[in-house]
C-alpha cells in the first residue's frame, strides 16, 4: 500500500488514559519531539481530581493535550485533530474535544463490559452510532504490545505497562516524528533497568512500524518549522520556568535563594525544581504550613536573602498576615500565587482567575503591594524574575501572579542570555553616619536594606506603625496617616519601572480586549483572527496590575468599548471600572478550564456587530 | 556564631557591657512586671558571650513579653501573633553565624503559635527560646493562656476555665528539644545561667522562664520563688547531682516504678545514694520528662534547671552540608549552563 | 461667695491620667450620671498603646471623652469644654483638645521636676506662658485628697488612688449632677471592701464641697434633659451592645449561641460580655488562636447552633480560609471583624474602618458575602442581630463590621421589647422525602439545614466544588460556573431585605454625603450643621454594604456630586465607582482617630462653594 | 452518646450492619491503599457500637485519608486542611449527644494541623481522632511528612530531609491526651479493636493507624505488618500483662532506670515477672510516655495497641456543668430582663 504524506499547518493531539497510563509522558515526548523539530508547540495536561481512581473510571482520566504548528501559536488549541483514548472512560472524559471527522484511536482490547461499565457506558460506543461523526480507528493495542515485547524478561503486568510507547510510535509515524528524542530519554531514564529501555524501545518501534504497515493508517502528515526569532530554545513549563526565574534572579542579584513553602497543588512542583538546586545555594523549606513557609521567606529576607514563598489561593489566604508584616516592614518578598479554581477547596488540579482581588485586598488595613501576573509558560521566567527586581529595588513584597493553566502547560522558551537580564543591584548599607531604618531612597522611597551582622546598625522593626525615618513605634495619628500615604506612595512610584502598553493592533479602533494572566493565548489568537479578517479590534495584555501602567488610561480613551474577558466574575473588570470610570464589559467563564479561542472570538463578534 | 571559643574573641568585643545593650527606648513594662528582670538578665549577660553586639537578632511575637526587642540595642524583629519561630528559622537559615532569640510568651508560643513551636523543636535549628510564662495573656489584658491552671477565672472565664493547661516543657521534650530548661525572673544568678546554657548549646534551646504579671495574674509563681517557700518547693537539678531540696538540703527525690517519690533525708532511711541523680546529658528523654511531669503531682517539689541537653544535627548545618554535597557533585551552579540544560535547539 | 449657675446646652469633658490614675471609671460614672440626668450622651475611650507605661510618661496616659447635651448628639464632640489633666504627661497629650479659654482642671502636686521631665516638658507649663489662652484652675488633688482621707485606715497609696473621686466631685459640683449614682456604684463594686466605699465616698463629697467653698469656681452649669423618644433606655457601650444582640438573635431563633474567638483588640470585650450568659447556655469557647475560633463556629452552625466568631483585622485575616469554606458550605456564621487601625499590627488601640475591601475580597476564588456594618454604639444591637437573621436565614455567613470607635464609645439605647425584634426562623428538615443537602428555597436560595442527629438526612458537605441539589464533589464545568453563579445570586438575593434608602435631607440637592460604619456621627452632624446654614446636602448612611441597596444607584442619581467620608484610602469610594461609574469624591482620614464634625464640614463648604 | 451502655440499645440500632454506614460514592483511593482497609474496618465496628446512624458525625481535614467521609453514610464534613480538630470541637461542644470522628493524615493532623492537635488532646472533648500515618503527603503527590524518616528522599527533599520526625504518641501523650493508641492498616482485627475502644473512651481518643501508600511510600510499615518480621519487630500493648513479643512470644522487655532493654524468656536469666507489665490506666503517664519512645531504639519492639487509657472530665461536660450551675445561680436567662439590665432611664 502506497502511503501519502501530507502538509498540514499544524495539528492537535489528544492523550487520554488511567493516570498511572503514561499519557503525561508519551505527551511531554511528543511535545519535546515537535519542538525540536521546530514546531511551535503549546501543551495542556488535564489530571484527575486529587486521588488515583480506580482503572478505568472515569474520575481517574488524565490527558494530556498537544498542539504543534508550523505558525506561531499561543494556546493548546481549542478543539483536537486526534484522539488517543486507551479506555472508554478515557473516551467518555474527552470525545467533546474532538473534532468533527477527526481521528480517534482507541485500544479496543480495553472495551470490555466491565470497563464499558466503569465509564458509565450503556452499550458500547465502537458497536452503536455515537462516533459515527470520527474516524475511528480501533488498534489491539494491548495485544499487539504483548505480541511485539512477548520475548523480553518482563511480566505481563510491566509489558501492559509499555502500551503507552506502542501508540507514541504510531503517532510519531502519524506525524513523521522522529523517535530518537524518546530513545534517548528511556536510555537517561532507565538508566538502572536496561530491560525497560529495550522494552519501551521495542514498542515504540512496534507501533510506528504497524501504522507503516497496516491500512487503517493510509495519511502521515508533516508539519514544518515554524517561524521563531533566532535563538537558542527548549520547552518549557510554567512552573519550571518560574523557578528558573527566581534562580536567575538571585543569582544575578548575588543573593542567597531562600523559597519557603508548603505543598499544595498547582505551586508544589516550584517548590520541587527549587529543591534540585542546592548547588546554586539554594535553599528550600518545606515548612509545617503555609504560614511558616512565608515566615521563613521574611526572616531570610530580614537577614538579606532573597526570600520567596509561593502557594495557592487556600494557602495565600492563610499568609495574608504575615505578607502584611513584611509590607509594613517594608522588606522585599515575592510571593507567588499559583491560582487554582476556587473558592474554598474548590476544583484544585483546575485552572481560574479569581484571586486578583484576593493579592489587591486580603489584608487588614491599607496594604498596597505591587502585583504582576505571568500571561504563559515561557513569559513566567522574565515575570518572576521581575518581581524580585522590584522586590529589591523598592523594598516592598511583590505578589507574583499565574495559574495552573500556565503552571503546567509547556510551550518552546528563547533562552535568555544572563548577561542580557536586568541587573539587580543590591546595596546592603555599612556606613553607619545618619543610618535611620526608615530613611527613603529619594526616588523610590524604599528603605535601607540593612541586615543583622552589620556592625553599628543595630535597629529594630516590626509591624506596629512606625515613626517616619526612625522606625520606632509610633502612634502619632499624623505619623500614621504619612506613613500610609508613603507606603502607598512607594507603589505607586513602580510605575516609573513599566514601559509603556503595547497595543496589538490599533491604536484606535472600535474595541480593545483587555487581558491579563493565563488567557493571553486565546485572547491573543481570538484578536489575530479578528483582526486577519479585518475587524476593527486590538490586544493589551497587561503584566502589570498593581500599579497599573501610567499611559492605560490614556490607551482606552482610543476604544470605542472595552471587552476584558476573565476567568471570574469580572475582577480586572471592578478595578478598572473603579479607576476610569469606564463601562468595561466582561468575558467571564468559570468553569476550572481555560477560554477557548473561538468564545472570545464569538464574544468580539457580538460586540462589533451585536449579534448575540 | 557559637563555635567560637571563649579563647578567640576579639578584644573588642570583651569590653561590650550592658549599656551596649540597652536601646534608647523607654521601657513600657508595667511598673514591678517580671519582665524587667529577664531584660536586665540578658543584658547583663550577653557581653560575657563572645561575639559581637550586631550578630545578635532578637525575633519575638505579640504580647508584653515580645516588646523585648526593642528594648535590646541589637537587631530586632517585633513580628506578628505566634509566628517568631518561623521569622526566627529563616534569619538563621539564611545566615547561621547569627545568634538568633525568639523572645516569647505562653500564649504566643503555646496558644497561636503552638505549632510553630513544636515543629521549631523539632528542626533543631541553632536557635535560643525563652518563654516569658506568666500563665495569663497580659497585653490583651487578663485573658487565661494555655498555662493557666484549669478553673482559672479570668475576664474570658468567669465561671473558670475548663481547658488542661500544657506543660511547656513536656511539650518541648516530646516535641524532640534538644535543650530544655526552666528558670525564674526572681533568681536573678539561676536565670543568666540558664540563659548562657542556652546559648552554649548547639541546636533549639528552649528556656521556659516563671515571670510575674504583677497585673493580671500577680504571685501566680511566689511558692517558687520567695524566700519563705522556695526551698520547700522546688528542687534545683545539676547534671550528675541527686535531687535534693529542702531548706535545709533534708529531702530528696526516689523512684519508685516509674513515680517520684520525697524521701526524707534526716530520718535516716535514706541516704543521697537511693536518690535520682540528674543526668542532663541523657540521650534517651524519658528521665527528663519524667522530671517534667513533677510539678503536677501534689507534695513534690517543682524542678528548677536544666532537664536535657543533647547535641544533634542541627537543620541549618544539614542544610550547609546538603549545599556543599550538591556543589561537590554536580559543581557550583552555573546559571548560563542552567538555563540553557535540557533538550535546547537552534534557530537562525 | 456667691455661685452663679449658667444653662448651656451641652458640655465636652476629658479625664486624663496614667492608666491606673482611673480616667475610665470616672468618665464612665459621669456618664451614666448624666444619662440617668436625661442628657443624651456619646464617650470616647482613649486607651493608650498596649502595655500600661511606667507612671507620669507619655505613653501611659488613658482618656475618656464624654461629651453631654440637651439636644441629640452624634458624637463625642470635636473638642472639649473641660480638661482634668492629673500630671503634666496627661496634659501634654490632650491639651490640644481643649478648645480656647476651656477650663484645665490641673493637680499641681504632680507637676514637680521628675513628673515635667517625663512627658518632655522643658520648663513648667503652669509657670510658663503657654496656658494663657485657657482657663487653668490649679488644684492641690494629692494633698487634699490626703487631707480629706487623714482620718480612715487607708494607705497613704490607697489614699492616694482614690484622687479621682475627688476630681469626680469637683465636676459633679461643675455640671450640677447627683452623685448618687457614684455612691450606689460604689457600693456594689467594693461590696467586700467597706473601707474603700467610705474613702471614695468621702473624696468625692470632699471634691464636690472643695468647688462649692473655693473661689476658683464662680460658675456651675445646668444641662436640661435631651428629647428623646419615649422608651426605656440605657446607656450602652458598643461591644456590649453587639453582645446583646448575639444573645437576643439567638434566643429569639431558639438556638444555641456558640462563640468562638480568640482574644483581641478592641474585639475581646465581647468575648468577656458573653462569657457572663452561660445561663442563656451561651457557649464561649476561647480557642488557640483565630483560625481554631472560626472552626468551632463552624462546626457549632454545622450542628445546629448560631456560631459566631470575632476578632479584629489581623485575626480576621486568619479566618478567610475557614469563613470561605463556610461559604461554600453555605453554612449560617457571623463573623464580627471590630477594626482597628492599621495595616499589620498597626496601632491596635486606634480605630479606622480600612478592612472593608478585605471583608469583599479576602478570600481565594469567588466568594461572596453579605457584609453589613453598625453605625453607633447603640446601632450595633440591631446590626449584628440582622446578621444573624440574614445568615440564617439565606443559609451563608454574614459579616458583621464595627470598629474601636464604635466598640468602646457609649450612648443611650432605647430598649427594644422582645417581642418587637424580627422574627428569627428556624427550619432544621426532619423529612426524608426528597432530601437533598443542596435543593435550594425557591426565593432566598437557601439550602435545607439538616443537622447531624436527624434520622435519615445523613450527608456530607465540604469544599471542594459541589453538584448542585445532590452536593456531591463534582468537577464539572457547567456545575462549577453554575455554583458560582448561584451562590452570587444568593447573596445578591439579599437586597429583598434591605429596606429603601433613607436619605437624611432633600432627595435631589447639590451634594449626597454617603458614609458607612462609625463615621455616621461625625457625617450626620455635619451635614445637620450645613442643612440648618441652608446648604443644599444630604446624607445616605449605609447599614447594607453587600448587597448595596437597590434603589442606591437611583439615589444617587439625584445628587450633582457624591462625598465619601471614609477612615480609609477611598473603599467603599472604589465600590461606588466601580458599580455605579460614579466620580465619588472621598474624604480620607488615615490617623487612628474618628472623623472631628469640622472636618467633614469643611469638605462640605469645600464642594459647595469651591473653597479648598 | 458513649453513655448509652450496650444493655439499652434500641432494636432498630442493633440491627445496622456495614451496609448502612457505606455511602452511595466511588471511592477514590489508589488500589491497594491502605485506607481501604480502614474504611472497611470503621464500617464493620460502627453497627457494634449501639448507637444510632444518625448520631455519627465524621470530619475531616484534606488528603487521601480525609476523604473518608465521603463514603462513610453518616453525617460528614470534609472541611480544610488541619482545621478537622477545630470544627469537631464545635459540633461536639454544640451537641454533646453526637459520636464525633475526626478523620486525618500525617499531614494534616501534624504538619498544618499541629496546633489544633494538640490543643484538642488537652481539652479533651469526647471526641475520636483517628490519624492515618502513612509517613508522607499522599494527596499532593509525595512530599515527606512531619512522620517521614530523616534522610527521606521524596520530590520535596531530593537529598533527603534534614527535620527529625514527630512520635506522635509522645506529642498526644505530652499534649495531655487522656487515651492513646496505635494500630495497623493491615490487622483488621487489632484494628477493630482499638476503634471500639476509643469510642468507648470517654474523652479524646486518639489512634494512630499505620496504613500503607503503596504509591508514595509503599512498605513504610512492612515491618510491622508483613507476617515474615511482624513478631520480632512490634509489641502488643495488653493491660496488666507483661512486655513479650517474638514469634515464640520468646522475647520480653525489662526496665533498667529509665531505659528498656530486650531480654530472653528461653535462656532462663529472665521470667516474665522481671518484665515490665504494661498499665493503660496508670494516672501517670511516664509509662505510656516511655513506651512510646521505644520506636526510637535500635533493638526494641514496635508497641502496638493502647497506650493510655485514662478517664478525665471532658470539655463538653464541664461546660455544660457551667451552664447549669449559671442557670441555678443566676435563674434561666430571661431576654427581657437581660436587655433591661443595668441603669435604666425612661422617658415618656
Ligand atoms: C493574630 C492576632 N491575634 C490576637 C492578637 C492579640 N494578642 C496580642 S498578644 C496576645 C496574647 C499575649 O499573651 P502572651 O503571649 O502570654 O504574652 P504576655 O502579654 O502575657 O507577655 C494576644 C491574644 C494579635 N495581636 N494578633
Ligand atoms: C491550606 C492548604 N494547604 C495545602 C493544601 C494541599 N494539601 C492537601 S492534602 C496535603 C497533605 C496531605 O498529607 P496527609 O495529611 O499526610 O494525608 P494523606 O494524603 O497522606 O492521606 C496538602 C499539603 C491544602 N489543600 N490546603
Ligand atoms: S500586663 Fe503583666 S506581663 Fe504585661 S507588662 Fe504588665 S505586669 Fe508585665
Ligand atoms: S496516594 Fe497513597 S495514600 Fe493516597 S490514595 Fe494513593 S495509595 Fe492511598
Ligand atoms: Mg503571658
Ligand atoms: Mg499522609
Amino acid at each position: 500500500m502506497k502511503k501519502q504524506k501530507q502538509l498540514i499547518e499544524e495539528a492537535t493531539i489528544m492523550f487520554a488514559s488511567d493516570s498511572g497510563g503514561g499519557s503525561q509522558i508519551i505527551g511531554t515526548q511528543m511535545t519535546e519531539a515537535s519542538a525540536i523539530a521546530g514546531n511551535d508547540v503549546a501543551t495542556l495536561p488535564d489530571y484527575p481530581a486529587e486521588i488515583r481512581a480506580p482503572a478505568g473510571s472515569l474520575a481517574g482520566i488524565s490527558g494530556f493535550q498537544l498542539r504543534f504548528s508550523s505558525l506561531t501559536i499561543h494556546t493548546p488549541g481549542d478543539i483536537c485533530d486526534v484522539l488517543v483514548a486507551m479506555n472508554p472512560a478515557a473516551l467518555k472524559v474527552n470525545i467533546d474535544k474532538l473534532k468533527p471527522n477527526g481521528v480517534l484511536i482507541v485500544d479496543i482490547d480495553n472495551f470490555a463490559q466491565r470497563n464499558l461499565r466503569l465509564a458509565g457506558y450503556n452499550s458500547n460506543p465502537l458497536e452503536d452510532d455515537s462516533l459515527t461523526r470520527f474516524q475511528v480507528i480501533p488498534v489491539e493495542l494491548t495485544r499487539l504490545t504483548r505480541e511485539a515485547l512477548k520475548d523480553t524478561d518482563l511480566t505481563q503486568r510491566e509489558i501492559d505497562r509499555c502500551k503507552n510507547f506502542y501508540a507514541l510510535g504510531m503517532v510519531c509515524w502519524m506525524y513523521n516524528r522522529p523517535m530518537d528524542y524518546a530513545f534517548q530519554w528511556l536510555k537517561e531514564k532507565f538508566a538502572t533497568k536496561p530491560q525497560y529501555i529495550e522494552a519501551n524501545t521495542l514498542a515504540l518501534k512496534a507501533g510506528n512500524i504497524y501504522c507503516e504497515a497496516t491500512e487503517q493508517f493510509a495519511t502521515s502528515y508533516e508539519i514544518k518549522p515554524a517561524k521563531f526569532a533566532p535563538g537558542k530554545y527548549r520547552n518549557i513549563e510554567g512552573n519550571m520556568a518560574t523557578a528558573l526565574g527566581l534562580v536567575a534572579a538571585s543569582q544575578k542579584a548575588g543573593l542567597q535563594l531562600v523559597y519557603g513553602s508548603y505543598p499544595i497543588t498547582p505551586a508544589s512542583t516550584i517548590l520541587h525544581e527549587l529543591a534540585r538546586y542546592r548547588n546554586f545555594g539554594v535553599k528550600t523549606m518545606q515548612m509545617e504550613d503555609e504560614i511558616a513557609a512565608v515566615g521563613v521567606a521574611i526572616g531570610a529576607a530580614f537577614s538579606g536573602a532573597l526570600g520567596v514563598t509561593g502557594s495557592s489561593g487556600p494557602g495565600i489566604a492563610l499568609k495574608a498576615e504575615a505578607i502584611n508584616l513584611a509590607m509594613i516592614a517594608e522588606l522585599p518578598l515575592v510571593v507567588c500565587n499559583i491560582q487554582r479554581a476556587g473558592p474554598s477547596t474548590g476544583m484544585p488540579t483546575k485552572t481560574e482567575q479569581a484571586d486578583l482581588l484576593q493579592m489587591f485586598y486580603g489584608r487588614n488595613g491599607e496594604s498596597p503591594l505591587p502585583i504582576i501576573a505571568t500571561s504563559r509558560p515561557s513569559d513566567c521566567f522574565e515575570t518572576v524574575y521581575e518581581a524580585c527586581r522590584i522586590a529589591i529595588k523598592y523594598m516592598t513584597p511583590v505578589i507574583f501572579m499565574s495559574d495552573l493553566y500556565v503552571a503546567f502547560g509547556a510551550e518552546p522558551w528563547l533562552i535568555p542570555k544572563v548577561s542580557d537580564l536586568p541587573a539587580i543591584d543590591v546595596d546592603f548599607p555599612t556606613d553607619t553616619d545618619g543610618f535611620e531604618p526608615y530613611l527613603r531612597e529619594e526616588v523610590t522611597l524604599a528603605r535601607p536594606w540593612a541586615i543583622p551582622g552589620t556592625p553599628g546598625l543595630e535597629h529594630r522593626i516590626g509591624g506596629l506603625e512606625k515613626a517616619d525615618i526612625s522606625g520606632n513605634v509610633s502612634y502619632d495619628p499624623d505619623n500614621h496617616e504619612q506613613m500610609v500615604h508613603l507606603r502607598a506612595e512607594k507603589v505607586a512610584r513602580i510605575v516609573e519601572d513599566i514601559p509603556p502598553t503595547e497595543i496589538f493592533g490599533e491604536s484606535r479602533a472600535e474595541l480593545l480586549v483587555l487581558s491579563w494572566g493565563g488567557t493571553y493565548g486565546a485572547v491573543r489568537t481570538a484578536v489575530e483572527h479578528k483582526q486577519a479578517e479585518g475587524e476593527s479590534v486590538s490586544h493589551v495584555h497587561l503584566r502589570y496590575l498593581n500599579p497599573l501602567p501610567k499611559d492605560l488610561g490614556e490607551v482606552m480613551k482610543g476604544f470605542k468599548r472595552v471587552l476584558i474577558p476573565e476567568l471570574n466574575l469580572g475582577q480586572l473588570r471592578q478595578l478598572i471600572r473603579a479607576e476610569y470610570l469606564i463601562d468595561a464589559i466582561g468575558l467571564n467563564k468559570i468553569q476550572g478550564q481555560p477560554f477557548h479561542i473561538f468564545e472570545v472570538e464569538s464574544k468580539i463578534n457580538e460586540l462589533l456587530r451585536g449579534d448575540v | 556564631m557559637k563555635n567560637r571559643t571563649s579563647s578567640s574573641i576579639p578584644l573588642a568585643v570583651q569590653t561590650l557591657t550592658k549599656q551596649d545593650f540597652t536601646a534608647d527606648q523607654d521601657v513600657r513594662w508595667c511598673p514591678g512586671c517580671g519582665d524587667y528582670s529577664i531584660l536586665a538578665q540578658t543584658q547583663r549577660i550577653l557581653p560575657d558571650l563572645g561575639i559581637p553586639k550586631e550578630d545578635f537578632v532578637f525575633i519575638s511575637g505579640i504580647g508584653c513579653s515580645s516588646r523585648f526587642p526593642y528594648y535590646m540595642n541589637t537587631y530586632g524583629f517585633h513580628t506578628i501573633h505566634g509566628r517568631a519561630p518561623t521569622i526566627a528559622s529563616g534569619v538563621k537559615a539564611a545566615n547561621p553565624d547569627l545568634s538568633v532569640w525568639v523572645i516569647t510568651g505562653d500564649g504566643d508560643a503555646l496558644s497561636i503559635g503552638g505549632n510553630h513551636f513544636i515543629h521549631l523543636m523539632r528542626r533543631n535549628f541553632d536557635i535560643n527560646m525563652l518563654l516569658f510564662n506568666n500563665r495569663i495573656y497580659g497585653l490583651t489584658k487578663g485573658q487565661y493562656s494555655p498555662t493557666s491552671e484549669q478553673g482559672k477565672k479570668t475576664y474570658s472565664t468567669p465561671m473558670g476555665s475548663i481547658d488542661n493547661p500544657f506543660n511547656p516543657i513536656s511539650l518541648a521534650l516530646a516535641s524532640g528539644a534538644t535543650f530544655v530548661a526552666r528558670s525564674l525572673d526572681r533568681d536573678p544568678a539561676h536565670l543568666r545561667g540558664v540563659i548562657k546554657a542556652a546559648f552554649e548549646h548547639k541546636g533549639t534551646s528552649f528556656v521556659e522562664i516563671y515571670q510575674n504579671c504583677n497585673v493580671y495574674n500577680d504571685g501566680a509563681f511566689f511558692t517558687y520563688t520567695e524566700k519563705e517557700t522556695k526551698a520547700d518547693n522546688t528542687v534545683f537539678l545539676e547534671h550528675d547531682e541527686p535531687l535534693v531540696f529542702g531548706k535545709d538540703a533534708d529531702k530528696g527525690i526516689c523512684l519508685n516504678g516509674f513515680k517520684p517519690e520525697v524521701v526524707s533525708l534526716t530520718d535516716g532511711a535514706h541516704t543521697p545514694d537511693a536518690l535520682i541523680t540528674h543526668d542532663q546529658f541523657a540521650e534517651d528523654r524519658t528521665l527528663a520528662y519524667f522530671l517534667s511531669r513533677m510539678t503536677e503531682a501534689p507534695g513534690l517539689p517543682h524542678p528548677i534547671g536544666i532537664f536535657r541537653s543533647v547535641e544533634n544535627p542541627c537543620y541549618e548545618g544539614m542544610m550547609t552540608e546538603q549545599i556543599n554535597a550538591a556543589k561537590e557533585q554536580m559543581g557550583e551552579g552555573d546559571l548560563e549552563a542552567l538555563l540553557n540544560a535540557g533538550d535546547t535547539w537552534g534557530v537562525e
